[in-house]
C-alpha cells in the first residue's frame, strides 16, 4: 500500500515506517487532503478514530496534526502527520468522515490551528471568546484568561 | 323580596344578551367577539330554560341543541381564527378588510 | 332546632336529598377532611410502598416507619417562600391552583361511600362527576400559561390535550355502564331480575341498580363490563396524569410540567387536587363497575351469619393494621435513642387496636360497615396506581394519543353498542 | 342548589342563591367584555357558564347544567383557552381594545335593551308569576324520551352538524391541506 | 421568554446547521406557510435532569419535533490532557480514573498499557488476568449504571434501584482489592499494586452466581414491556453507514450491526485467552443498544468466569524502573472501554513527563452522534437517545 501511495505521490511520503509495531507515515502538507480521501476509499480506512495535534515550539513547523485511521476490513491502524507552521491552515477532512468535525474543533480549540473547509470552526471544550490555546507548550498549566473569568464569572480568579 | 318568577330570570337572560351584543359590537379581538357569541347563546339558553319550566320539558330540549350549535360554532370559528391568524398575523376583525391575502 | 337536626337521622336518604343544610355542612366537612387526610396518608404510604418496590426503606425519619412525614412536609411546604415569577400573569397563576383543586373536591360531593353516606346524590350525578373532572384541565391550562415559560406551557398543552382525549374514552365507558343500570341481561354471573327500562344517572341509583341485578358491572354482559372497565381503568390513570401516562409531569423531559413555576403551598395545592383526583375517579370505578359499598356477594351469602362475618372486617382490618405496628415495636432497634420512636409506633399501635375494637361494637359495625367496603375498593385502586408507577416506563407524547384514539376510543363505541345490543335482545 | 332537585323538598334561600348566581353571571359578562387580557375573559367566562348552570339546576334543569359544565366549561372553553395561547397576545395587548365603532355599537346595545325593557313591561301578563310544578325526577330520563322520539330528526341533523364542524375546524386549521 | 405563546414569531435563519452528511434523513423543506416556520428554540441543560451530567442541549423545536440540536459542552473541562504534560508517567495515572469515572478501571488499564507499550515491557500474566477481572467488573457496573439511568429517563423508575443494589457488589469487591470504589487506581504501570485480597476468588465466584437472575429481572421489567418497546423500538436510529463515518465504538456501533471489538479484533491484555461472543444488533435504534448491553453483561460474566478460573500464579509486577523514561516516540494504544474505544495517543520525548497524552475519549465522539439520531424525532426521543449513548461528561470534557 505504502509503494503504490510512494508510487502515486513520490516525494510528497517523506517518511513510512513502523514503530513499536504501529504504522505511520509522514506526508506533505500539500498532498493530505487527496491522501485522507484515497485512505478512506481505495484503502478503506473508513474509520477515523481520532485527529490530534502536538506542539513543538523549538521547531520551525511548530505542530505535528495527525489522523489515527482504522481499517473495519484489514483490522489494520495507520497514523497519517504532517508538520505545519503556527499559522497554517489544514484541510479539513470533515467531508471524509464525519466524525473529524468536533475531533477538528477540539484540535482548533487547544492548539489553534485552523483547518479550512470546516462547517463550524469554533471552540468546543473551553467558552467562547477564551484567549489563548492551552496545550501550546507557552501555555503555562495555572495560566487563564483571567479577563474571559472577570467579565463571564464576576469572580477575580479562577483558581 | 319577591319570590322569584319567570320574569327574573328573563331579565337576567336580556341583559346577558345585551351584554354579548355590546361585546361583538365594540370589541377588536376574534376571541372575545366569539366569546361574546357565547354570552348571547347563554342568554338564549337561560331563556329556554326559564319558560321550559312553564311549558314542558321542550325547552331544555331546544337548550342542549343550542349547547350543541355552540360547540360547533366555536370550533369552526376558531378553525377560521387559527387559519386567519397564520396568514395575517393579527386576530383583529377590524383588520379583516381584504377579501384576498 | 334541635328537631332539625335529628330528624334527618330517621330519613333514610343524604342530607342533600333531606334537604338538611345542617348535616350537608357536616357532610362536607368529613368528606373533606377525610380526604385531606386520605391524601396524606397516601403520601406516605405511595412513598412507603414505592420504596418497598424498589428494594428502598423509603421515609425512615420523621416520626417511627417515617409515619409523620407528611405532616412534616405540610409544614415545610406551608413556610416555604412563596414565588411567583417576575413576568408571570399573577392573578391566573394564583387561581390556577384553587381551580384543579375545586374541581378534584367537586368530584366528592355526588361520591356515594354509603346508601345514606353521600352528601347528596344528584340525579345527574355521574354527568356531575365528568363535568367537574373536566374543569381541572383549566386549571391546567391556565397554570402553565400563567408561568410564561416554556418547559410549562408545553407542559400545559400536553397535558390539556391528553386530559382531553381520554375523557373521551372514559365518557364511552361509563355511558355502557350507565346502560348497563337498565338492562336486566344474563351474565355468567347474576342471575338476571332486576328493573329493567329506566335506567338512572344517579351514583346511588347505580349502586342499587348492581345489587338489584344481582351483578357487579364488572362481570355483567362478561367481558362487555370488563372490558369498559378497563377503558375506564386505563382513561382514569391518565386523566389524573399519573405514570405511564404522566408525561405533563415527565421530570426527564419538562422537569416538571405544568407545574415547575410553582413552590411552597400553590404546588402542595396541585399534589393534594391530583391525589384527591386519583381518589375520587378511583370512587367512580368502585361505584360504577364493583358494586360501591355492597360488601362481596351480598346476594348469594346472605343470613345472619355472613351478615356477621362481613360485618367484622372493618374491625379485623384495623386490628391487623394494629398487629403490624406492634411487629414493627418489636423489632425497632433496643437503642435508647429510638425510644421515642418505639414508644410513639407502640401509641400509634394502640389508637389502631382501640379503633378496631370500637369497630366490633354493633351500632358502628353496622353503620360502617359500607364506608369500609367501599374505602377497600378504592384503596386497591391506589394500590394499582403505586404499581403502575413502580412498574412502567412513560409514553411518549404521540404513543399516548394513539392509545387514546385509536385504540380505546374505538374499543368503548363498540363496547357500548354490544353492550345495548345485548341488553335489547337478551 | 342540589336541594332544588328533589321534588316534595322545599328550596332553600332561592331568592338569595338567585341574586347571587344571576350576579356572578351578569358580573362576570361584563368582565369577559371588557378585558383586555383574552385569558383574563375566558376565566370570566367560564365563572359565568357555573353560575349559570347553578340557574338551570334551580331551574329544576339539572341535565341542562351538567351538559352546560361538561360541554362548555370543559369543552368549549378548553378550546378558547389553547386557541388564545396559540396565538399571539402581546401585539393585541398593547392595542385598543375597543373598535372605531364602539360610540354605535354602545348605542345599539342600549337601543335593544330599552325594547326588551318596553317589552317586559307592556307584557308582563305574558308572563303569569306562576310556580311551575318542579318536574318529577325524572327530568333525565324524559329529555332522553324527548331527544330520541320527537326531536329524532333535530337531532340527526346536530351530530351531522357536529361532523360538519369538525371536518371544517380540521381542514381550517390544518398547516398543509 | 418574552412572549407567551407557543409560536414564537421571529422569522429565523433559513440555514440549517449542518446537515451536509445526513444522508439517510430527509428532513424536508421547511413550510412556506407562517406557522410553520417559526421554530422553537428551548435550552436543555446544562442544568436538566436528563442530561447525565452538565451536558446542555439545545434544541430547535417545530412543536414537539426536533429539527435540529447543538450540543454545548466543556462545563467540566479540566484540562487533563495539559496536567499530563506536566506529570510524571506514574504520577498522571489516578488522573485518567477522573474521566469516566463509573468505568475507571478501563481507564486506568488503556493508559497503563499504553505506557507499558512505550517502555516496551509486558504485565506478567496473573497482572493481566487480574487485570481482565476486574475491568470486566468494571464494565458490568457501568452497564448497570447505564441500565437505571437510562430507564429512570424513560421513565421507568424501578430498574435504577435494582441496578444500583447490583453495582453495590461490584463496588465492594473494588473496595475490598484497591481500597477504592469510584476512582479506584487499580492498576499501576508494570501490572498491579496489590495481590488480590483473601478470598477474592471466593467473592468474584459468590457475585457471578449472584447476578445473571438479577440481569434477568432487569430484562423481565424491560424487555418485553409494551410500553419500553414502544418508546426505543426505531428510536434514535443511526445506520451502519453513519454509524462508521461517525466514528462512533462501542455498543451503539454494534448495535448498527458493525461486529467490532477491540477484544476480539486487537486483543490486549488477556483477552486472547477467553471465549466469548460479541453481541451485534440489527436496526441501530435504542432498542437494539439495549439488548446489546443486557448481552455484554452477559459475556463479560463468561470471561470472567473463565478469568477466575484459569487464573495463573505469579509475579503481578513487571520490572519497571523507578524512574521511568520512556524511549523518544510515539505511541497508540486503545482498549474497549465499556463506551466504546478509548485511546491513548503517547508522545516521549525521553524524559520522565509525557511530552503529549492526547486521550481519545469514546463518549466525546458518541455524542457527536446525538444530532443525527434525534433529527425528526419529539423531544422526549432526544432523551431517550442521551440515554442510550451512554456519555460520561467527565470523559466528554475531560
Amino acid at each position: 500500500m505504502i509503494a503504490k501511495l510512494k508510487g502515486q505521490y513520490g516525494s510528497g511520503i517523506c517518511e513510512a515506517n513502523t514503530y513499536l509495531g504501529q504504522n505511520y507515515m509522514v506526508v506533505d502538507p500539500s498532498i493530505v487532503s487527496d491522501l485522507l480521501q484515497i485512505l478512506r476509499n481505495r484503502e478503506q480506512f473508513d474509520y477515523c478514530v481520532d485527529i490530534t495535534a502536538v506542539h513543538y515550539p523549538e521547531r520551525e513547523k511548530q505542530f505535528d496534526v495527525l489522523w489515527i485511521l482504522y481499517s473495519f476490513s484489514k483490522n489494520e491502524r495507520i497514523r497519517v502527520k504532517i508538520m505545519i507552521a503556527d499559522g497554517e491552515s489544514v484541510p479539513s477532512a470533515v467531508s471524509v468522515w464525519a466524525t473529524a468535525n468536533w475531533l477538528e474543533r477540539e484540535v482548533y480549540d487547544m492548539f489553534g490551528i485552523r483547518f479550512d473547509g470546516h462547517p463550524d470552526l469554533k471552540r468546543i471544550l473551553l467558552p467562547d471568546g477564551w484567549k489563548g490555546y492551552p496545550l501550546r507548550k507557552d501555555y503555562g498549566i495555572i495560566q487563564q484568561d483571567q479577563e474571559w473569568v472577570k467579565a463571564n464569572l464576576g469572580i477575580e480568579s479562577g483558581q | 323580596m319577591a319570590p322569584i318568577g319567570t320574569l327574573h330570570y328573563l331579565v337576567v337572560a336580556a341583559a346577558l344578551f345585551i351584554l354579548g351584543v355590546i361585546g361583538v359590537l365594540t370589541r377588536r379581538n376574534v376571541v372575545i367577539i366569539l366569546m361574546s357569541i357565547e354570552l348571547i347563546l347563554n342568554a338564549v339558553n337561560l331563556n329556554l330554560v326559564a319558560f321550559s319550566r312553564l311549558w314542558g320539558l321542550h325547552g331544555q330540549v331546544f337548550a342542549i341543541f343550542v349547547i350543541t350549535d355552540a360547540a360547533a360554532e366555536a370550533a369552526v370559528g376558531l378553525g377560521i381564527l387559527i387559519a386567519f391568524f397564520r396568514n395575517k398575523e393579527t386576530v383583529n376583525v377590524d383588520e379583516v378588510d381584504l377579501l384576498k391575502w | 332546632m334541635l328537631d332539625y337536626i335529628t330528624s334527618y337521622l330517621s330519613s333514610n336518604t343524604t342530607p342533600g336529598q333531606a334537604g338538611n343544610v345542617f348535616w350537608a355542612l357536616v357532610y362536607i366537612m368529613i368528606v373533606f377532611g377525610g380526604i385531606s387526610v386520605a391524601v396524606m396518608a397516601m403520601n406516605w404510604l405511595e412513598r412507603k410502598a414505592l420504596a418497598h418496590f424498589q428494594i428502598r426503606l423509603g421515609p425512615m425519619r420523621v416520626g417511627p416507619h417515617g409515619l409523620l412525614q407528611p405532616i412534616a412536609d405540610a409544614i415545610k411546604l406551608m413556610t416555604k417562600e412563596d414565588i411567583i415569577p417576575a413576568e408571570a400573569d399573577k392573578f391566573v397563576f394564583w387561581i390556577a391552583p384553587l381551580i384543579i383543586l375545586c374541581a378534584s373536591f367537586a368530584i366528592y360531593i355526588v361520591v356515594p361511600f354509603g346508601p345514606t353516606h353521600a352528601i347528596t346524590d344528584l340525579n345527574i350525578g355521574i354527568l356531575f362527576m365528568l363535568g367537574v373532572s373536566s374543569l381541572s384541565v383549566l386549571g391546567v391550562v391556565m397554570a402553565g400559561w400563567a408561568s410564561n415559560s416554556h418547559y410549562p406551557l408545553i407542559g400545559a398543552l400536553r397535558s390539556s390535550a391528553q386530559m382531553v382525549s381520554y375523557e373521551v374514552a372514559m365518557g364511552l365507558a361509563v355511558v355502557s355502564a350507565i346502560v348497563m343500570t337498565s338492562l336486566h341481561g344474563l351474565g355468567p354471573y347474576g342471575v338476571g331480575v332486576g328493573t329493567s327500562g329506566t335506567g338512572t344517572l344517579s351514583m346511588i341509583g347505580i349502586v342499587q341498580a348492581q345489587q338489584e341485578q344481582h351483578v357487579w358491572f364488572l362481570f355483567k354482559f362478561f367481558p362487555l363490563g370488563f372490558i369498559a372497565f378497563g377503558i375506564f381503568a386505563i382513561a382514569m390513570v391518565a386523566e389524573t396524569n399519573r405514570a405511564p401516562f404522566d408525561l405533563p409531569e415527565a421530570e426527564s423531559e419538562l422537569t416538571a410540567g405544568f407545574h415547575t413555576e410553582y413552590s411552597g403551598l400553590r404546588w402542595s395545592l396541585f399534589m393534594l387536587g391530583e391525589y384527591a383526583a386519583m381518589i375520587a375517579v378511583s370512587s367512580i370505578a368502585v361505584t360504577l363497575w364493583l358494586g360501591g359499598w355492597y360488601r362481596p356477594f351480598p346476594n348469594t351469602l346472605t343470613g345472619d351469619t355472613w351478615d356477621l362475618v362481613f360485618s367484622l372486617f372493618p374491625g379485623l382490618t384495623f386490628l391487623a393494621l394494629a398487629a403490624i405496628a406492634f411487629v414493627g415495636v418489636r423489632r425497632m432497634p433496643k437503642h435508647p435513642y429510638f425510644r421515642v420512636q418505639t414508644i410513639g409506633l407502640a401509641g400509634f399501635g394502640a389508637v389502631l387496636g382501640l379503633i378496631g375494637l370500637i369497630l366490633f361494637v354493633p351500632p358502628v359495625r353496622d353503620r360502617i360497615q359500607d364506608i369500609y367496603w367501599f374505602i377497600a375498593k378504592v384503596a386497591g385502586f391506589m394500590y394499582l396506581y403505586i404499581w403502575y408507577r413502580a412498574t412502567f416506563p412513560r409514553y411518549r407524547f404521540d404513543q399516548l394519543m394513539k392509545v387514546g384514539w385509536k385504540v380505546l376510543l374505538p374499543i368503548g363505541i363498540g363496547v357500548l353498542i354490544l353492550t345495548a345490543i345485548l341488553g335489547v335482545v337478551l | 342548589m342540589e336541594q332544588a332537585i328533589q321534588p316534595g323538598m322545599q328550596p332553600v334561600a332561592t331568592t338569595f342563591f338567585f341574586y347571587l348566581l344571576s350576579g356572578l353571571t351578569l358580573l362576570s359578562g361584563v368582565f369577559v367584555i371588557t378585558r383586555k387580557n383574552p385569558v383574563h375573559s375566558a376565566l370570566a367566562l367560564i365563572f359565568g357558564l357555573l353560575a349559570q348552570a347553578g340557574l338551570y339546576l334551580m331551574l329544576y334543569a339539572p341535565f341542562v347544567a351538567g351538559v352546560q359544565i361538561i360541554l362548555y366549561a370543559g369543552g368549549i372553553m378548553v378550546l378558547f383557552l389553547f386557541v388564545i395561547m396559540l396565538v399571539n397576545l402581546e401585539r393585541s395587548q398593547r392595542e385598543e381594545r375597543f373598535n372605531k365603532q364602539w360610540v354605535v355599537g354602545l348605542v345599539a346595545a342600549v337601543a335593544l335593551g330599552v325594547l326588551f325593557v318596553v317589552v317586559y313591561v307592556k307584557g308582563k301578563a305574558l308572563f303569569p308569576y306562576r310556580i311551575a310544578q318542579p318536574l318529577e325526577n325524572s327530568n333525565t330520563q324524559q329529555i332522553g324520551v324527548m331527544l330520541y322520539g320527537q326531536y329524532m330528526f333535530a337531532f340527526e341533523i346536530a351530530s351531522l352538524l357536529l361532523l360538519v364542524a369538525i371536518i371544517g375546524a380540521v381542514v381550517m386549521a390544518k398547516k398543509r391541506i | 421568554m418574552t412572549d407567551r405563546t407557543m409560536f414564537d414569531l421571529k422569522p429565523t435563519d433559513p440555514k440549517p446547521a449542518d446537515d451536509k452528511y445526513l444522508s439517510h434523513l430527509e428532513l424536508g423543506e421547511p413550510d412556506k406557510t407562517f406557522l410553520d416556520t417559526n421554530e422553537l428554540v428551548i435550552n436543555m441543560g446544562p442544568q436538566h435532569p436528563a442530561t447525565h451530567g452538565v451536558l446542555r442541549v439545545i434544541l430547535k423545536l417545530d412543536g414537539e419535533k426536533v429539527l435540529g440540536t447543538e450540543c454545548v459542552i466543556g462545563y467540566l473541562h479540566r484540562g487533563v490532557e495539559k496536567i499530563a504534560e506536566n506529570r510524571t508517567y506514574t504520577m498522571f495515572n489516578p488522573y485518567v480514573d477522573r474521566m469516566d469515572y463509573v468505568a475507571a478501571v478501563s481507564n486506568g488499564l488503556g493508559y497503563c498499557e499504553a505506557v507499558e507499550k512505550l517502555l516496551n515491557i509486558e504485565a506478567p500474566p496473573r497482572a493481566k488476568y487480574i487485570r481482565v477481572i476486574l475491568t470486566e467488573l468494571n464494565r458490568l457496573a457501568s452497564h448497570q449504571l447505564w441500565l437505571g439511568t437510562h430507564a429512570l429517563d424513560i421513565g421507568a423508575m424501578t430498574p435504577l434501584f435494582y441496578t444500583f443494589r447490583d453495582r453495590e457488589e461490584i463496588l465492594k469487591i473494588f473496595e475490598k482489592y484497591c481500597g477504592a470504589r469510584l476512582t479506584t487506581h487499580a492498576f499501576r504501570i508494570g501490572g498491579c499494586q496489590y495481590e488480590t485480597y483473601e478470598g477474592f476468588e471466593r467473592d468474584v465466584v459468590k457475585f457471578l452466581d449472584f447476578v445473571p437472575p438479577k440481569i434477568d429481572e432487569y430484562e423481565e421489567l424491560l424487555t418485553t414491556n409494551r410500553i419500553w418497546l414502544e418508546r426505543t423500538k426505531n428510536v434514535g436510529v443511526i445506520s451502519r453507514a453513519d454509524a462508521i463515518a461517525l466514528g462512533v465504538t462501542g455498543p451503539v456501533l454494534r448495535a448498527s450491526g458493525v461486529k467490532w471489538d477491540l477484544r476480539k479484533a486487537q486483543p490486549y491484555a488477556a483477552y486472547s485467552d477467553f471465549d466469548f461472543e460479541v453481541p451485534i444488533g440489527a436496526n441501530g435504534d435504542t432498542y437494539d443498544r439495549y439488548t446489546v448491553r443486557m448481552e455484554e453483561m452477559r459475556q463479560s460474566l463468561r470471561i470472567i468466569r473463565q478469568a477466575v478460573e484459569k487464573i495463573p500464579e505469579g509475579p503481578i509486577m513487571a520490572k519497571v524502573p523507578k524512574v521511568m523514561k520512556p524511549p523518544v516516540g510515539e505511541i497508540y494504544h486503545s482498549i474497549e472501554a465499556p463506551k466504546g474505544e478509548l485511546g491513548y495517543f503517547i508522545v516521549s520525548d525521553g524524559s520522565t513527563q509525557p511530552y503529549r497524552v492526547r486521550i481519545r475519549p469514546p463518549s466525546f465522539v458518541n455524542l457527536q452522534a446525538l444530532d443525527i439520531m434525534v433529527r425528526g424525532a419529539l423531544v422526549a426521543d432526544v432523551i431517550a437517545v442521551i440515554g442510550t449513548l451512554d456519555i460520561v461528561l467527565g470523559e466528554v470534557d475531560r
